[in-house]
């Protein structure tokens, strides 16, 4: 028996492998938001970091339910709204100094907002993880637009079109942050990004968590191992929701404002294409959804008018081409680099890219000059020094010849792939 | 440099041609004003940023204004939205002194805003809801055939205010008005106000008073007009786009607005050739945020007069300052930073000038509809902290 | 007399006018191999769902070691140390072999459904887990993920999943279902030294396996138990012989 | 009585434009399993169209090619894009219209603009038919109505009386079955599909001048008719019709009703909570239809005519 | 030498990751009866659903010499080939008229029998002709299934189990129907259990055992051999 007893412990990954595989990254992910500050970024790099901090969150909790529960949602926002108002509701008790809040900083209101997401969670779960597939979806559908009209009746908590807002510089403070300028709130938002995503790691590897998994895969066989998928999908559910008002009470605190079109169907479907971009499959694809789309959502959302445009390109050519999302194609990269021939897999890949870059080349074009035709107001679009109007042939000829010449090395590149 | 100023209003969705309406106006004004030579020599420039109509969505294009360099802020549709700002703006100033902005509103008009929430930092450009509902109520007191009236608004914020202002000044102008239907729907949901009309017709109401605006307005006006409604209706914003072709022939008469001018007003040349170009230049909409120019106007005469564009000097030569515009003079009241001005009750017609929304009916002026600034005014329980 | 294992009474089961299972008594004793074969569509599939809780049965009573389960769900069922297999292989195929066995253990470890603490950090589980891939030949792949794994050995992940919870009571439907003649006689011995000392309760299509295995066999007809016996008995039995067979038009050449 | 006659005029007529806009979706929810969350946007799309075309010729040329165009529109999406997706399962379906409707509404934008079109209703039709209790009632809405009720009869004759009606049913149940017979399954899926998208452009033919032609339409519409074709019961056009007609008068009786909770607390004898109390019936109108999706489908999941559940 | 009807070459097929079919090769001549017996579970259906494109086949399958291998179902019902599957499939809510006409590929060229001419074949489905196909009995809706398949004029059809689960003298019928169809010189692959119907009808015999063809025989030939039964037949 002591035989196997060594072996067994051989199956799991050594010490030294779980450090550089689980803990490292985390460290050096903390350790960039750490050394971020010390470059002296502009307000807008503040502004558009705290936002990714946020969406970091509430993407990683939508796929708790998504990636790791198979329970595909359309509204989870409402959790995410649920925690956040509970959070505006905190940070102005704690501004009247009323009874106990009087001493809760405002810097730990995320838990509040935990609290609250989980506490919604625990509601509306009850009835809606009794089912799954789209049943489950569509009980989510039902229940995000009930709760989000239901808010513009009940004003005290939701506070109507108006939403509630309050003040957070209040309270006690800690670690000598007041919370008022912007490069303050930066050490708050990274504090809870690292804390939401360390408690979502360590929840995929608890029994629950593995639970959860299991039931995504077959919930059927769940049951005969002892467990009631139900029950497990009810309390993973309740964990995303705190999770979801964890983000929701980081919202709360940068933006001091929550109305209730923060629980409708366009955040919630936001945070599914955020999730699923990035890839539901990996627990970091989340990550990169939220940073990619929230980049996306605040930069090109300023270079061109037509990014919701792109934005929809880019989920659909997912879906069709890459269903495994972002972090599929990194990591579908990074193994083909290691692969066998990894001179030829560049080439491929070269290939491809070129034939995407070119296709994209065509859309943007398209996009751009139609964008300007329909404005009417005369502009036109000039990259680099052309003039590319929609009366002018060279934009139309752009257009084709990129698309065509795209496509082909696309598909060319792929049938290469598949003779070899 | 440039004088950069954040335009943050809706830009798309129901209300986006109310946004769009006066985006275009500051952006022609600002080019008038740059090709004069700008203010003290500086360039303005306008830059839109659309919010939906949404508090936190205005807030995040406030924080995106305010990182772009913009040191001021011009919204006006929805006081949800500017409520939300007014609050940002003084929290922003507290936080980062130095870099102060100003709020310039030109239409959000919950009388809170130059009242109890009044701040230093907001500037209102348009008469507030007591104010226009003051000569909305005058004009009923005279009309002895008005018995009954319905009130039917937005639910939010202004919306609420309308319907209180209505019902303390009709009760104390006309205790024997009975009010026959209190009405808030939600704010730009509705897209079939039938049933909303079919409610008035059987309430029997001799009149309707609304605050309705943008596609809340036309689309009520486009259901009264199937339905064969012939109540009148009296009304802050039936300006909004589209709402007098909705009605046709049939508003002629029936569609009442109070506003601070109409296009059918006296006026020099000068102004019909503005007016002129507008349309020329924004063909979809009519003149119409008057408003916008007398902001511009006063923004310009505050800069030169304190000699900088920084906001604090701005703000308090703003301060009492009183222009002269193409329909008479305004006031900016030091008190409480709300605009002082008359106003005007109009009503469709097909007698006009300039019509509206390429059509030939246009507002004109009624008999006695002149409320003057002395009657518009309205007092206030402001009191403002000052910077030093 | 001990009380039976498992034991059905007067059980039916319809499904619409349908009726699948008509009166089915059986008493399986504890430490019994008991096979059921039947033609297709007989039913047996059905019964099993039916005592494993995944169906209520319209009549009649299952008990489990005396204790009536009829009514129960599966996992209260699971709890009480019955345990089954799938005809169709029903692994988690997202989940690396480990990670399949892991989970079919942790509920008789009393890790409930907990989130606070660490799957990993709990010896006795990996212990445990260690043991039953051990015991199905599966320790070699441990880390493999499930959808990878070649059928035959996704069939013994089946039954390493059946078994890793500890149930005494084991259902198997059809395991040796797809494999080849060799792959066949390696599952056989799983299933053998699986089911020491345990009751077993199994269905095949495979003679050999059943022959080898089963200490009495029950032949589904339509839904009623034909006859209840042991092998030699069943080998004899004519009804058996043209019900599974369905051979009634030679039937001097059956008993050659 | 005026409030009752009022809220089953508009009720019928809202109800019927909703069986229109959901038929299609009952039509390619059931027979390819596909929830096509962009039916909205195709609904928008047939009122875009209309509008152009009712701009360059006349709403009667509109009333023919829109919905021709929505429904090719439909098809190429089908055949390029669904298709493939289509071996990815269920949900790859659902997220790719969901994409898909995004993609619409931005293309739209771009086209259009980003604010409403003036799309009327054509002057032969803008009359008032007939009067009651002092409001009329428009000709328009008759029209619609008819038109709806023909839709309801031709769909059930294409179902249940044609040969390829019967294919099509046939493979709603057992496509291999019918392929096996030599019937060109993944053809038939794509013309579904095309004829679903063609009747929601023929709805946002009907509705988008009664209502609003704006790039928000797509979203406004599109939970509801989910909770038409959930509550109806998947697959079934009678279900569809009976929950149209029901969220229809719900919604509309609702608006008419000015009771509050306070008053009918107080008429039972229970004391409300201010806030509560203060809700009226009308303020509730828009909530009713989820309200009805989420207890439906908790209490009988497979809807008032389906058979199987979601 | 006639052009085979169907050829099969080293046919394999997977469920996901379970090989079920092993490199089967069999030959069907025009006008040919073939039984294909085996026991539960060794791929005979599979056999059938690979060659008719339900479940993807790796191989060779040549239909009058053209490889059909991959192709869409339709495509392959359109070339000729028939099969009526173990599930039977037929169209429980349309009436037995109907389901004749759904087996009709082009209506504009139907096949050479009429809908009445098929009905005065089977007399029991003339009674039943209006009512709904799920109500008939076991054997009527195995018969419906093969009438459909004919009218689609097929120059060879696939039978999976037509018997199974059907009373003793039925199965004598449904045999003689077969047998019936067969004089027309339609081809048929028989994929069977019971050896009487099996035996009594079928030119040819092909044994299968785990995935692959163990033997093939004419019926005399194959009764002398009851080690093949006995081993891939029997208990
Ligand atoms: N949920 C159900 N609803 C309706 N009928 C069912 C259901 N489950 C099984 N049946 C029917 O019950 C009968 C018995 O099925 P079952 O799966 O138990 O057979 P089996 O004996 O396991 O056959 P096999 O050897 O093919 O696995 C079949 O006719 C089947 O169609
Ligand atoms: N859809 C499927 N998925 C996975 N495995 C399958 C599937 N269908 C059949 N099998 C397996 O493939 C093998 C061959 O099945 P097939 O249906 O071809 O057998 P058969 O010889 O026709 O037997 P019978 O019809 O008597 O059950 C069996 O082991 C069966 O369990
Ligand atoms: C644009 C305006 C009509 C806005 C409205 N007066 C409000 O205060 O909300
Ligand atoms: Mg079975
Ligand atoms: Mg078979």
């Amino acid at each position: 028996m002591s035989d196997a007893t060594q072996t067994f412990q051989n199956l799991a990954p050594s010490a030294g492998a779980k450090f550089r595989q689980r803990t490292l990254p985390i460290l050096i992910f903390a350790a960039c938001l750490a050394a971020i500050p010390m470059v002296g970024p502009s307000r807008t790099f503040y502004t558009i970091a705290h936002q990714m901090g946020i969406n970091i969150v509430f993407a990683l909790s939508y796929n708790m339910i998504l990636g790791k529960g198979g329970l595909l949602s359309f509204g989870h926002a409402v959790y995410f709204g649920f925690g956040g108002y509970v959070a505006m509701h905190a940070m102005n008790w704690i501004e009247d100094g009323s009874g106990l809040w009087a001493g809760f900083p405002v810097f730990f209101l995320p838990l509040v907002g935990f609290a609250g997401g989980a506490l919604a969670g625990a509601i509306i779960g009850w009835p809606s993880c009794r089912k799954a597939g789209t049943t489950f979806a569509m009980i989510s559908l039902g229940v995000a637009e009930l709760v989000f009209a239901a808010a513009f009746m009940f004003d005290s908590f939701f506070g109507g079109e108006q939403g509630i807002s309050g003040d957070r510089m209040n309270g006690v403070e800690l670690f000598g942050l007041s919370m008022g300028p912007i490069s303050e709130v930066y050490w708050f938002i990274a504090f809870w990004t690292v804390v939401g995503l360390v408690g979502m790691w360590a929840f995929t590897r608890t029994p629950l968590g593995k639970l959860s998994e299991a039931t995504r895969d077959n919930a059927q066989r769940v049951q005969f191992i002892g467990y009631n998928p139900q029950r497990v999908r009810y309390l993973v559910f309740i964990f995303a929701g705190g999770f979801a008002g964890l983000a929701g009470g980081m919202a709360a605190v940068n933006y001091e404002i929550f109305t209730p079109d923060a629980m409708s169907l366009v955040p919630s479907g936001f945070v599914l294409i955020m999730a699923y971009v990035g890839g539901i499959t990996y627990f970091v694809g989340p990550i990169f959804g939220a940073i990619l789309l929230t980049y996306m959502q605040s930069m090109l959302s300023d270079f061109t008018e037509a990014w919701l445009l792109y934005l929809g390109v880019l989920f659909i050519a997912i879906v069709m081409f890459a269903p495994r999302g972002i972090a599929g194609i990194v990591f579908g990269i990074w193994d083909g680099l290691r692969g066998s021939n990894p001179g030829q897999y560049i080439a491929g890949l070269l290939m491809k890219l070129a034939g995407i870059l070119l296709m994209l080349i065509g859309l943007i074009v398209l996009v751009e000059v139609s964008v300007r035709w329909s404005n009417g107001y005369g502009e036109v679009y000039e990259p680099f020094g052309m003039h590319l109007g929609h009366q002018n042939v060279l934009s139309w000829l752009i257009i084709v010849v990129t698309a065509v010449a795209g496509v082909a090395l696309t598909r060319y590149a792929s049938k290469d792939k598949e003779a070899a | 440099d440039t004088i950069k100023m954040a335009f943050i209003d809706p830009l798309s969705g129901p209300f986006g041609p109310s946004g769009e309406a006066a985006y275009t106006s500051f952006q022609l004004a600002a080019e008038h004003i740059n090709a004069n030579g700008g203010v003290n020599g500086d360039m303005i420039e306008v830059t839109g940023y659309d919010n939906k109509v949404n508090p936190k969505e205005s807030l995040v294009q406030l924080q995106k204004a305010i990182d772009d360099g913009a040191r001021y802020i011009l919204q006006g549709n929805g006081s949800s939205v500017a409520a939300a700002l007014i609050e940002a703006v003084n929290k922003h100033n507290a936080r980062n002194p130095g870099e102060e902005i100003l709020f310039f509103n030109y239409a959000a008009v919950t009388p809170a805003f130059t009242n109890e929430l009044c701040s230093f930092w907001h500037f209102r450009f348009d008469a507030h809801a007591d104010m226009k509902m003051a000569g909305i109520t005058d004009w009923i007191a005279e009309r002895d055939d008005i018995k009954s009236v319905y009130l039917i608004g937005q639910d939010y914020v202004f919306g609420q205010a309308v319907a209180a202002a209505a019902e303390s000044q009709l009760a104390e102008k006309r205790p024997d008005i009975e009010i026959v239907g209190n009405e808030l729907h939600p704010l730009g949901k509705v897209k079939d106000f039938t049933p909303y009309i079919q409610k008035i017709i059987s309430s029997g109401a001799d009149a309707v008073i609304t605050g309705n605006w943008g596609a809340d307005m036309q689309l009520l006006m486009k259901a009264a007009a199937e339905s064969g409604s012939d109540v009148p209706y009296l009304t802050f914003y039936g300006g909004s786009k589209g709402a007098v072709s909705s009605l046709g022939e049939a508003g002629i008469g029936l569609l009442y607005q109070v506003s601070e001018v109409t296009t059918n007003l006296e006026a020099s040349d000068e102004q019909y050739a503005l007016i002129e170009e507008y349309k020329e230049r924004f063909p979809d909409y009519d003149y119409y945020y008057h408003r916008a120019w007398n902001a511009m106007d006063m923004f310009v005469a505050a800069a030169e007069a304190a000699g900088s564009a920084d906001p604090i000097p701005v703000a308090k030569a703003l301060e009492g300052l009183t222009i002269e515009h193409a329909y008479g003079s305004a006031t900016m009241r030091a008190e409480d930073h709300q605009i002082q001005q008359p106003l005007y009750i109009s009503v469709v017609s097909d007698d006009v000038k300039y019509g509206v929304d390429n059509i030939d009916l246009g507002w004109k002026l009624v008999d006695a509809g002149t409320i003057s600034m002395e009657s518009a005014e309205q007092p206030t329980t402001c009191e403002m902290e000052r910077p030093e | 007399m001990t009380t039976p294992a498992l034991s059905l009474d007067k059980l039916n089961k319809s499904f619409g006018p349908a009726k699948i299972i008509n009166d089915v008594s059986l008493d399986i004793a504890p430490g019994e191999r008991h096979a059921i074969i039947g033609p297709n569509g007989a039913g047996k599939s059905t019964l099993f769902n039916l005592i494993s809780g995944l169906y209520t049965p319209t009549s009649g009573t299952v008990s489990l070691h005396g204790q009536d389960i009829s009514d129960m769900p599966p996992h209260e069922i699971n709890k009480l140390g019955l345990s089954r297999s799938f005809q169709v292989s029903n692994i988690f195929t997202n989940m690396t072999v480990r990670e399949n066995v892991r989970c079919g253990v942790l509920h008789s470890m009393g890790q409930g459904y907990a989130w606070w603490r660490n799957i990993g950090s709990n010896k006795a589980v990996q212990q445990k887990t260690w043991e039953v891939l051990e015991h199905c030949s599966l320790a070699d792949k441990a880390n493999v993920p499930a959808a990878l794994l070649p059928y035959a050995d996704q069939r013994a992940l089946e039954i390493a999943i059946t078994i890793a919870g500890g149930a005494d009571v084991i259902l198997l439907d059809e395991p040796t279902a797809g494999m080849s003649h060799s792959e066949t006689a390696r599952a056989v011995d799983l299933i053998r030294r699986a089911s020491e000392g345990k009751t077993l309760v199994i269905v095949e299509h495979d003679m050999g396996v059943i022959f080898d295995l089963a200490d009495r066999i029950s032949v589904l007809v339509y839904g009623e138990i034909i006859a209840t016996d042991k092998p030699e008995g069943i080998r004899g039995n004519a009804a058996v012989r043209e019900a599974y067979l369905g051979d009634e038009a030679l039937p001097e050449e059956v008993t050659a | 009585m005026e409030t009752i006659v009022f809220g089953l005029l508009n009720g019928v007529s809202y109800g019927l434009l909703l069986f229109m806009l959901s038929s299609g979706l009952t039509l390619i929810f059931s027979m390819m399993g596909v929830l096509n969350f962009a039916h909205a946007s195709f609904y928008m799309l047939g009122a875009y169209f209309a509008f152009t075309i009712t701009g360059s010729t006349s709403f009667w040329i509109a009333l023919f090619i829109a919905p021709v165009l929505v429904g090719l529109v439909g098809a190429l999406v089908e055949r390029y894009g669904l298709r493939k997706v289509h071996a990815n399962g269920h949900v790859a379906e659902l997220l790719f219209t969901f994409g898909l409707a995004y993609l619409i509404e931005e293309v739209v934008k771009i086209v259009y603009g980003k604010t409403a079109v003036d799309y009327r209703v054509p002057d032969l039709l803008n009359f008032a038919a007939f009067e009651i209790y002092g409001a009329t009632f428009p000709a328009y809405r008759i029209f619609v109505i008819f038109i709806a009720i023909a839709m309801l009869v031709g769909l059930w004759f294409l179902l249940k009386r044609t040969r390829a009606g019967l294919i099509i049913q046939a493979a709603l149940t057992h496509p291999h079955m019918v392929g096996h017979l030599g019937h060109n399954v993944p053809f038939i899926f794509m013309t579904v599909f095309g004829i679903g998208c063609a009747l929601a452009g023929l709805a946002g033919l009907m509705a988008g001048n009664i209502f609003v032609t704006d790039p928000a339409m797509a979203v406004q519409m599109g939970p509801i008719v989910f909770v038409v074709v959930v509550v109806g019961g998947i697959g079934s056009l009678e279900g569809a019709f009976l929950a149209s007609l029901l969220i229809g008068l719900l919604q509309n009786f609702a608006v008419g009703i000015n009771a509050s909770f306070a008053e009918i607390f107080a008429f039972t004898g229970l004391s409300p909570t201010s806030e509560v109390g203060d809700i009226t019936i009308s303020s509730l109108a828009p909530v009713l239809p989820f309200l009805l999706l989420v207890l439906m489908l908790i209490f009988r999941p497979q809807g008032l005519m389906g058979e199987q559940e979601l | 030498m006639t052009q085979a009807m169907l050829q099969v070459k080293d046919l394999h097929a997977y469920y996901g990751k379970s090989h079920v079919l092993r490199g089967v090769d069999m030959e069907i001549m025009p006008g040919e009866v073939i039984a294909l017996l085996g026991r539960n579970g060794v791929g005979r259906s599979t056999t059938a659903k690979a060659i008719m494109g339900e479940v993807t086949p790796r191989g060779e399958v040549l239909f009058k010499g053209e490889p059909i291998a991959g192709l869409e179902s339709h495509k392959i019902a359109r070339m000729g080939l028939g099969y009526v599957p173990e599930s039977r499939d037929i169209f429980p809510s349309m009436t037995v008229r109907q389901n004749l006409v759904l087996g009709v590929k082009d209506m504009r060229n139907p096949g050479k029998y009429s809908i009445d001419e098929m009905l005065d074949m089977f007399p029991n489905l003339r009674a039943r002709a209006d009512n709904p196909a799920g109500v008939l009995s076991g054997g009527e809706k195995q018969m419906l299934t093969m009438c459909r398949t004919l009218m689609g004029d097929p120059e060879l059809i696939i039978i999976d189990e037509p018997t199974e689960g059907l009373a003793p003298k039925i199965v004598q019928q449904i045999g003689d129907m077969i047998a019936e169809i067969a004089k027309t010189g339609v081809a048929i692959l028989l994929v069977e259990q019971k050896l009487s119907i099996a035996l009594r009808i079928a030119h040819r015999v092909y044994v299968m055992g785990h995935g692959e063809i163990v033997y093939s025989g004419t019926p005399a030939e194959f009764a002398e051999r009851d080690d093949v039964r006995a081993e891939w037949l029997e208990v």
